[in-house]
């Protein structure tokens, strides 16, 4: 089984060179820490910045630089501020190769629900609609299962969603899966977790061919 | 052309009970705070408010939302305030939640005489109910209407008696688009200097956009989430 | 009867202290120079500039620097620099208070034709059509009858449209008329031009109210 | 991130006969003359080329419409240039034109995820021809598309290896906007720079937005319209 750390450094296998990337909270904001020393990425904060660098030290944080978790920054060479209509133009035209983001929720045929509890307080969507309507490499960082132990991978979602048939990829503490015809494909498998475990633990369409692989992180 | 004004009490003149306000930033960084604090003083509410978010419960639009000014929200995203949340689960207030994409270009074409636009944000959602879709491509969008204020209240880094603008860094977020949709446009700045002394090329906000400028006496610039690393030693 | 200069001077009187103002190429270009000195406006030009100065001394030209007839300009202090959607932003916007163009006919309803003439080249609108859609404030500033001293204020205009029901004034050599219920309101006739001379160079609907004063330009 | 190719030459590699090309430029001022010369080099043909202007006889876009290169332009004005007269009326040469401002909208929109959106321009006269018309405010609109392209080719002022671009004066025009629309976009600029040395808060179009970039030779920087004024003495 993967912690949060194992599930950020598989997807920061994902990563290619000259890639923009944006990162949600959470879990996504990791993948940051684990990006391949040979391969140069961009991280995009839709907030408008591309070029973000680590946190600043302690008495250098600027009140005009944070993310788009409202957390203080810094900048790195080759970096450029930008307005939020500017910011979203490079989410909506399909400039950033890769997003990847939490969810509460994802159907067998890539709806994604991750915004909204009805009866909870709202506190609304963000930029998280515009993100998963546009992006073409959509990757969902999350646990398999919520607290309560049920599946998040499900036939259909139950919560109001943030967008549909648009996640492309599932990496869980127990799976990568892809979504493609026929539901959710099992690629990869978490260190000791089974197939039947993961099988047992998805509500949604899994199609299950060949050696499932264990995903490596080393 | 001298858009100066004395103070955040005369740039918000006008300002009555009712109207929408477009106020600029993304959480509390390049929010309009001297603006902010005069309307808390002024006898106006039932506000619509068009802004990113709306502040935490003690500073930005918590203040306003303390007093029971607004009436309205039209907001992206509305965590870390609880009055908020009181006031909105109480009927107290309406919110009206938008895509960030959405917003940020719904302003901009409010103020570029662009009465509506397809996107792809949000359609399958709650957010398309109502809403016109039209495929383009293949693809389904929505359409979107532009975003007007009856004031346009707008943060910079520095200014011109021009009304021209430069913001510095993630400041800038949300405030070059309202200021041009704003029926009447008001910039506070950190620094007002005489005109000829920002280079034209490096504008982010031409001064036609704004009406009304001034320089606030001191910005707070409270951090909401202060995050560091630790020097290696 | 004005000469082009008196246009360009009737037209300045129009003209109010903190003004934004886009000038067309022609007669327009020169109300610039008759701006009341008690007063200060700003000339945009579409190609992404606002604060305009004169043309540069012999030597300074710079070739980044030029106005939509591509004539080397200055900028002055105030002056600012933006991409031609930033432009047209402000145009659509109805950011600009006066826009001033001439034309080759403009109908009583206020329709007006200033860009293409069937059968011969065809230059393009440039932006006029952006502009005349958008202003709420359009003086047109044209001689009243062309070279072969036909009328160019119409009934309707012969030729392909530029925008309709747009413009609000029209400033010739003759008068200076608005554009109302009916037709076009003879406001003032110029120097030495009598009434009767205007009705018979105009083919549109002509109304003429009370007394025309005469055009004072000193 | 680094961008840089060796020249123009390798910039323009990929540009195929048929494809679709945005070129910047306001007449002569901000056009990428080394990419244009490279194109001219280059056995490329049937082009269709969306640039605000035509260049002249024997600069910028005349280049390639002298070789015959062109076969549609999509323009918003297209005077100064006997050889693209000639064409046009011979019928050789294809000539879509759009209001200026459209056109522009038109480009931007194209790089931002915007499929359409509704303008005033050009209601009740030609362009409207075969165009939505929607009424918004009780004003007449048209749906106007958005414009990409296989290839913008663009030129600034400055600019560094990850493609972040500073333009100088109003040679900034359709630039910035067609470095968002091209599915490959090429920057040639005047002078590159190492990473950091651009203030990233004056940037104007963020590297994103560029695939390649190189610092062109030299530049001619033709003047078309040489208007001075006299020394008061």
């Amino acid at each position: 089984m993967l912690d949060k750390i194992g599930i950020a450094k598989r997807i920061a296998q994902e990563l290619q060179d000259g890639w923009y990337v944006n990162l949600g909270i959470g879990i996504p904001t990791l993948i940051a820490n684990y990006v391949p020393p040979e391969i140069n990425v961009e991280f995009q904060s839709e907030n408008g910045i591309l070029g973000m660098g680590p946190f600043p030290y302690a008495g250098e944080e600027d009140a005009d630089l944070i993310n788009a978790g409202k957390q203080t920054i810094t900048s790195l060479p080759g970096a450029s501020i930008f307005d939020s209509d500017t910011s979203f133009a490079m989410i909506r035209g399909q400039h950033i190769q890769l997003t990847v983001l939490g969810a509460m929720e994802v159907s067998d045929r890539g709806d994604i629900a991750n915004w909204k509890i009805p009866g909870r307080m709202v506190k609304g969507m963000g930029g998280a609609m515009d993100l998963v309507a546009s992006a073409d490499n959509i990757i969902v960082a999350m646990m398999h299962t919520n607290k309560r132990g049920q599946s998040k991978l499900l036939k259909q979602c139950n919560l109001p969603l943030t967008g549909v048939r648009c996640v492309k990829r599932v990496v869980t503490n127990l799976a990568v899966l892809d979504i493609g015809p026929g539901g959710f494909h099992l690629r990869e498998r978490a260190p000791g977790v089974s197939v039947e475990d993961i099988q047992a633990a998805t509500e949604g369409r899994l199609i299950i061919e060949g050696d499932i692989p264990e995903i490596r992180t080393a | 052309m001298n858009k100066v004004v004395s103070g955040a009490a005369e740039a918000i003149r006008g300002v009555e009970s009712g109207m929408t306000l477009m106020l600029g930033g993304f959480g509390l960084c390049g929010i309009p705070e001297n603006c902010i604090a005069a309307l808390v003083n002024a006898n106006v509410n039932d506000l619509t408010c068009i802004s990113n978010n709306a502040g935490v419960d003690d500073f930005g639009l918590g203040l306003l939302l303390q007093k029971r000014q607004i009436k309205k929200m039209i907001s992206s995203y509305v965590g870390e305030n609880d009055e908020f949340e009181r006031q909105m689960l109480s009927g107290e207030l309406e919110v009206d939640l938008i895509p960030q994409g959405s917003l940020a270009a719904r302003c901009r074409a409010g103020g570029s005489g662009i009465p509506a636009f397809y996107t792809p944000a949000g359609y399958g959602t709650e957010v398309a109910e109502g809403k016109e879709v039209r495929y383009f491509n293949g693809k389904p969008h929505l359409l979107e209407h532009a975003l007007t204020a009856d004031f346009a209240i707008v943060k910079a880094w520095k200014g011109d008696p021009y009304g021209n603008l430069v913001y510095k860094g993630t400041a800038r977020n949300f405030n070059p688009l309202m200021a041009m949709a704003g029926k009447i446009t008001i910039a506070e700045v950190e620094e007002l200097v005489a005109p000829g002394e920002l280079d034209p090329n490096t504008i982010h906000t031409p001064g036609i956009f704004v009406q009304r400028i001034f320089q606030g006496p001191q910005y707070e610039k409270r951090i909401e989430q202060r995050t560091t690393r630790q020097r290696e030693s």
